[in-house]
C-alpha cells in the first residue's frame, strides 16, 4: 500500500465516521435519549439487542470503526498475493456477522411478521456463513508448497 | 448468558475475526485463518442466541438449518464459478442487512419517537440504502458472470442514463434525510418503503452500464457496501463486533479493488464513477497481418530443448478448464530437468489470484508461482515463453501505444524470451479488444486451439516422445 | 514480529482488558450508574471530563482498547530498526497525552488543593511532549541517505 | 466548544497518532510522523483546554510554560544521555498519571459513592500503581544510567529480596480491592495514601537489583507500564484518545524489550521476573592468554591496502564519543576507494538503534548502515574488521560455550574476515564479563587505547600518508 492509498482510506473512514456521528456533533438530541433509564426500560421491554443494561455512546462507535478500519488496512494490505481470492470468500464469510442482528430480530418475542423477516435475513446470513468458510478451506486446501506435499 | 459475559463473547470474537485476516498473509498459515473464523462466528453466533431476550429457538434453528441446506452446496461449485458465487454471497448479505435495518424501523416505529434518535435513523437509514443496493447490485453482478441469457453482458446505455442514476440516488438520500428529521411521521412508513424501492432500482441500473468483464472489479466494490452495511447495522443495534467486522469486510473489497485497478492502470474513481458511462471500444486494428502458426511436433521439440520455460496462464486457461493438462506438461517439462515457473499477472483471468487458486488446484507448488515483478528480471534469460490463453497482461501496446485502454498497464515481458509460443482458439482479440502485437513478432508460434486440447496433445507428444530421447 | 510474540501480546491485551473489565463482566452495578441523568447531572456540576453529554460504557472503552493494541503491534513491528531510538523517544512523547486529564484537573474550578496537584501533573506531561517531540526531530534530522546529503 | 467538537477533535488526534508512528517505519517519512505527533498533541491540548468547564487558564498557562521551560533543555542533551533523558521522561509520565488519578480519587470521594463505581475505582487504583512504580523505578533507572554516586551501579541483592518485593506488591493489589470494594468507607483515603507509598517504594526495590547494565530493557518495560497508566487514565476520564494513545506506547516498549531480549538471547520472563535475582557472574578466564598489539602505522597500512572494510561499532564507541572521527576515517577510507560498511548489531551499544543515532549524528549516511542479518553473508569477503569499541557483540564464543551468559545470542561475524583490527582501552572484557575468543585469533590485532584517541591517530597517519601516495 502506499502512502496515497493509505490516505484515501484514511479519509474514506473519516468521511464515514463524520456521517455516522453527525447527529452527535451538532447536538441535536442523540444517543442520550437512548442512554436514560426510561428509554432503557423500554429496550429492555421490547428485549432488543442491548437488554438495556449498558449502551454505548455514538462517539465510542465511531472511535471503534475508526479504529477498526486501520487494522483492516493493515491486515488486509499484507495478504499474500497467492491468497486473494480465497481472500474475498473469507471476508464475504466474516461479512455475515449480520447474523447477530437477524438471530435477535427472529428470536426474541416480536409480532411475527418482523420474525419473518428476521428469519428470511437469518437465513441468508447462514448461507454466507456456511457457504464462505467451507469454500474458503477448500481452496486453501490447494496451496502445496512443495512437490513432495502436491503429491501426497 | 449475562450482559457481561456476551460482550466478552464478542471482544474474543473481535480479536478472532483480525487474527483470522491476519494469518491470510501466507499461505502456510492460511487454513488457521479459517479456524478462528469459523470459531469467532460461532462464539458470536451462540453469545447472541443465548440471551435472556432469545426465545423463540425453533425459528432460529429452522432458519439455520435452511442455511446450511443452501449453503454446503453454494461451497461447491466449480472454481471458475467462484466470481459468481461471491457475487450471489454479497446479495445475501445485503438482503440480511437490509431486512434488519427495516425490521429495527417498523420495531422501533412501533414503540414512539423515543427510540428513533436521530442517530439511531441515519444508521438505518445508511443500512438499508446499501444493503438493498448491494442485493440488487450483485445479482446483476452474478448474472452478468454466470452468463444468463437476459441479463445483457454488454454494457447498455441510453440517453440520460447518467442524469437518471444521479437523480435517483439523489432521491433516496433526501427521503433518508426526511426520515431521519421525521422518524414517526404519518408518511413515514410509506416513504420508507420507497426508500427500498428506490435502493434496489439503484442497485440495477448502477450495473447495467457495466460490461461483464468489468464485473470482478465491481464484486470487490460491492463487497466493501456489504461491510459497510454491517458496520451501520453495528450503529443500529450499538454493537462493536459488527462494526468491526464490517470495517474489516469493508477495508478489504476496498483493498482489493484498488490493487485491481492499478494492475489495469485505471484510475479507481474511473471505475466507480466512469462505469456510469459507456466503454470506449477500441478500434480494430487497420491492416491485416500474418501469424506464424505451429504444429504440435514442432512446439514440442522446441520445449525439450529449453531450459528454462515460463508459462504464462490467462483467462482462457481458466475457460478451457485447462489447468490439470497444464501440470501434466509441467510434470514432464520438470522431469526432463527443464526449470519451469509460472508468471502470474495481478489481473491476469477475471478475479483478483485467480490463476493463483486454479493452478493451486491442480496441485502446482505454489512456490513455483511467480508475480509479475519477480518474474520479468528473467525473463530475457528465459528459453521458451508458453502463453496459454492470455492476451491483454502479455500486450507490448501496453508499453507504448497511448491510443489503446491498456496504456500503462504493466505486463509480464513474454516479448522478451528467446521464442513465444501462444495458444488461443482464434485471433480474436482479448478483453480489451485489441490485437496483440506479441503474436506478429518473428519469434512468436501461434498454437490455434482450445487450450485443454492442445496442452493435452503437448503432454501426449512429449510423453509418447519422452521413450525415443 | 513471530506469531508467537503477537500471541503473547494479544493474551496481555486480553488479560488487561479482563481485569479493566472485570466489574462490568459480573455485573457489579457498573457504568449505569455514570450512565444515569442523575450522575451525569453531578458530573455536570462538577465539571467532571465529560461534560456530562455523554459518557461511554466500559465495554466501549475495552473494544477501543483491543483495537489499539492490535494497531500498535503492527505499527510498531514495522519500525524500520534504524530508528529504535528516536521510536522511544517519540512514544515517549505520545505517552505524555495524560496532559488531557492534567488540564481537565488542573483548569476546573475544583478545590485549590486538587488544582495544585493538577499543575504538577501537568508541568509534567508539558515537559514530555515538549522534549520528547524535539528531540526525537533532532535525531531524525540527521539521518541523511546518501553522502550529498549529508555533506550539504 | 460543545462536546461533539472535542470528541471530533480527539478522533482526529487519534488517527494523527496512528499514522505517526506509522510514518516512524521509514527515515524518508520519518520526519512527518513528528509533524503528525505534534498536530494531534496540539489538537488535544487545545480541545481539552476550551471546553467549558475549564476556566482557570492563568494556572494552565503558568503550569505550561514551565514545563517548556524544562522541556527545551531537556530535549538538548548529548545524545549519549539519551537513556537517561528517557527514564526521566517516563518519571515524569508516570508521576502525571499517579497524581491526575490521585485527584480525581478524592475529588470523586468527595463528591459521595455513586461516582466512585467499581469500575472506576478499579482504574484508579491501576492509574495509581502503574503510575507511581514508573515514577520511582524509572528515576532509579535514570541514576543508574547517568551514574550517579549514592544509587549503587552494580545489583544490589539481600536476603529475602524476592519474598520482600512479592509481599510489598501483594500488599498493594489487596489494598486496591479494598478500596475497589469500599471506596468511602472511612479509612479509604488512608489506604490510598498507603498505596501510593508502597508504588513508591516498590519502585525503588524492582530496580535495586538488576545492573546498570540493563537498564535499557528495563526503560523498555517502563514506556510499557507508562503506556498502560496512560490507558488507566483513559477508563478513569472515559476518554478513548487516552486509551489509544497509550496502548500505542504500551505496545512499543513491550515490542522493543521483547527485541533487545531476542537479541540478547534471553527470555523476557528472565528479564522481567528473573531480574528479581543476581545476575550470575562468568567465571573468569582460567590462563592467561596472549594478545597481539599492533600501532597506528602498522594498521593504517593495512586498511590502505584492503578493498572492503567492515567498522563494527559498540558501546564504547558511544562512550568515547567517537563518532564524528569515525565519520573522518570513513571520509579517509572512501576517499581512496575503499568500500566501507557499518555492521550494526540490534543490542550494540546501550539501547536500541543507539549505533544508529551516534553514526547518523555524525552525518554517515544511513546506507551504509548494515543490519547484522545483512552484513554476516559478506563478512567471509572482507578485507579489514575493525572493531570499534565492541565486544560481546563479536564474540565467537556465543556460537558454542553454553557456559557463557552470552551463549545463543546472534553475532557479528568479525572472525570470518581477512583481518581485523580491535580498538578498546584495556584487557577487561565487556558487558557480558566474559574474554573474547576473537582477541586471541592469528589474525586479530588489537590497536589499545580510547576510541576516540585511536581513531584520530589512525585519521592523522592516513591523511598524513595520503600524500606520499
Ligand atoms: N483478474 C482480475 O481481477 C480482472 C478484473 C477485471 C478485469 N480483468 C481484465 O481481464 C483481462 C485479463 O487478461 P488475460 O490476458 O488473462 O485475458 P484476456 O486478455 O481476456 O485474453 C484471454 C485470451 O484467452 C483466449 N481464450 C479464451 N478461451 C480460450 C480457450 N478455451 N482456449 C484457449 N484460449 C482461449 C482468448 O482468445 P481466443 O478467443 O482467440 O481463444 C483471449 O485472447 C485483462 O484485460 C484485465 O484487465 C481482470
Ligand atoms: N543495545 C541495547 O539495547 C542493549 C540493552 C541491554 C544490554 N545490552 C548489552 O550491551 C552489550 C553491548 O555489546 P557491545 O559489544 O556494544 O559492548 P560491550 O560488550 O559492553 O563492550 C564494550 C567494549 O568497549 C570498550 N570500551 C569502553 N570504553 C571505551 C573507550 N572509551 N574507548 C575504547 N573502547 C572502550 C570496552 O573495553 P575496555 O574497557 O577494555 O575499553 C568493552 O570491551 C551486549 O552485551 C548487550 O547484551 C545492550
Amino acid at each position: 500500500m502506499t502512502q496515497r492509498s493509505v490516505a484515501l482510506l484514511l479519509g474514506t473512514a473519516l468521511l464515514w465516521a463524520a456521517v455516522a456521528a453527525w447527529p452527535a456533533a451538532v447536538g441535536a438530541s442523540p444517543a442520550p435519549g437512548s442512554n436514560a433509564p426510561a428509554s432503557a426500560a423500554e429496550t429492555e421491554a421490547s428485549g432488543a439487542a442491548g437488554h438495556g443494561q449498558e449502551t454505548s455512546d455514538s462517539w465510542s462507535m465511531v472511535f471503534v470503526l475508526l479504529l477498526s478500519t486501520f487494522i483492516g488496512i493493515g491486515v488486509i494490505a499484507r495478504v499474500s498475493r497467492l491468497l486473494h481470492t480465497p481472500l474475498m470468500s473469507i471476508t464475504n464469510a466474516i461479512s455475515a456477522i449480520a447474523v447477530v442482528g437477524s438471530i435477535i430480530v427472529t428470536g426474541t418475542d416480536f409480532p411475527v411478521h418482523i420474525r419473518i423477516i428476521g428469519a428470511i435475513a437469518l437465513f441468508a446470513s447462514m448461507t454466507n456463513i456456511v457457504s464462505g468458510f467451507l469454500i474458503t478451506d477448500r481452496m486453501l486446501k490447494m496451496f502445496k508448497q512443495t512437490r513432495g506435499e502436491a503429491k501426497s | 448468558m449475562s450482559h457481561g459475559m456476551v460482550q466478552l463473547a464478542y471482544l474474543v470474537a473481535t480479536g478472532l475475526f483480525v487474527f483470522s485476516l491476519h494469518w491470510m498473509n501466507s499461505p502456510k498459515t492460511a487454513r488457521r485463518a479459517v479456524l478462528a473464523g469459523v470459531a469467532a462466528m460461532t462464539l458470536a453466533v451462540l453469545a447472541t442466541w443465548f440471551q435472556p431476550g432469545v426465545v423463540h429457538h425453533l425459528w432460529i434453528i429452522v432458519a439455520i438449518a435452511a442455511g446450511f441446506a443452501v449453503g454446503i452446496p453454494l461451497s461447491r461449485v466449480p472454481l471458475t464459478a467462484v466470481p459468481q458465487r461471491t457475487a450471489l454471497s454479497h446479495a445475501f448479505g445485503g438482503l440480511a442487512a437490509g431486512l434488519v435495518g427495516a425490521a429495527k424501523y417498523f420495531l422501533w416505529l412501533g414503540e414512539g419517537s423515543s427510540q428513533l434518535t436521530a442517530f439511531r435513523m441515519t444508521a438505518i437509514v445508511a443500512e438499508v440504502i446499501l444493503g438493498f443496493v448491494t442485493l440488487t447490485g450483485s445479482l446483476m453482478a452474478a448474472g452478468k458472470l454466470q452468463e444468463i441469457k437476459w441479463i445483457p453482458q454488454r454494457p447498455v446505455t441510453y440517453p440520460f442514463q447518467n442524469v437518471g442514476n444521479i437523480g435517483l440516488l439523489s432521491a433516496a438520500v433526501l427521503i433518508g434525510l426526511a426520515l431521519v428529521l421525521n422518524p414517526t411521521a404519518g408518511w413515514a412508513p410509506a416513504a420508507f418503503i420507497v426508500l427500498i424501492l428506490l435502493a434496489l432500482v439503484f442497485g440495477v441500473l448502477l450495473i447495467i452500464p457495466i460490461g461483464g468483464a468489468d464485473m470482478p472489479t465491481v464484486i470487490s466494490i460491492l463487497n466493501s457496501y456489504a461491510g459497510l452495511s454491517a458496520v451501520a447495522m453495528g450503529f443500529v443495534l450499538d454493537n462493536k463486533l459488527l462494526i468491526t467486522a464490517g470495517a474489516l469486510d469493508g477495508s478489504s473489497g476496498l483493498i482489493l479493488s484498488i490493487i485491481m485497478c492499478r494492475a489495469m492502470n485505471r484510475s479507481f474513481t474511473n471505475v466507480l464513477f466512469g462505469a456510469f458511462g459507456k466503454v470506449q471500444a477500441a478500434a480494430a486494428g487497420t491492416e491485416e497481418r500474418v501469424y506464424k502458426a505451429e504444429t504440435i511436433e514442432g512446439a514440442s521439440q522446441v520445449l525439450e530443448q529449453a531450459s528454462t520455460v515460463v508459462i504464462i496462464p490467462g483467462y482462457g486457461m481458466a475457460v478451457a478448464q485447462a489447468q490439470h493438462r497444464v501440470r501434466d506438461l509441467y510434470n514432464e517439462l520438470t522431469k526432463r530437468g527443464i526449470q519451469v515457473k509460472f508468471a502470474i499477472h495481478p489481473v491476469a483471468g477475471r478475479m483478483p489470484g485467480h490463476m493463483n487458486v486454479l493452478l493451486a488446484e491442480a496441485e502446482i507448488p505454489y512456490t513455483d508461482l511467480i508475480e509479475m515483478d519477480e518474474i520479468n528480471p528473467d525473463m530475457p534469460q528465459t528459453d521458451v515463453a508458453l502463453v496459454i490463453g492470455a492476451n491483454d497482461v502479455v500486450n507490448p501496446a501496453a508499453r507504448y501505444d497511448k491510443s489503446t485502454p491498456i496504456y500503462g498497464m504493466p505486463i509480464i515481458d513474454a516479448d522478451k524470451a528467446h521464442a513465444v509460443f501462444a495458444i488461443k482458439r482464434s485471433k480474436n482479440p482479448g478483453f480489451a479488444g485489441i490485437d496483440n502485437e506479441l503474436y506478429f513478432q518473428d519469434k512468436t508460434f501461434m498454437l490455434f486451439g482450445d487450450a485443454k486440447a492442445v496442452v493435452g496433445d503437448l503432454v501426449k507428444q512429449l510423453s509418447g516422445g519422452s521413450g525415443m530421447h
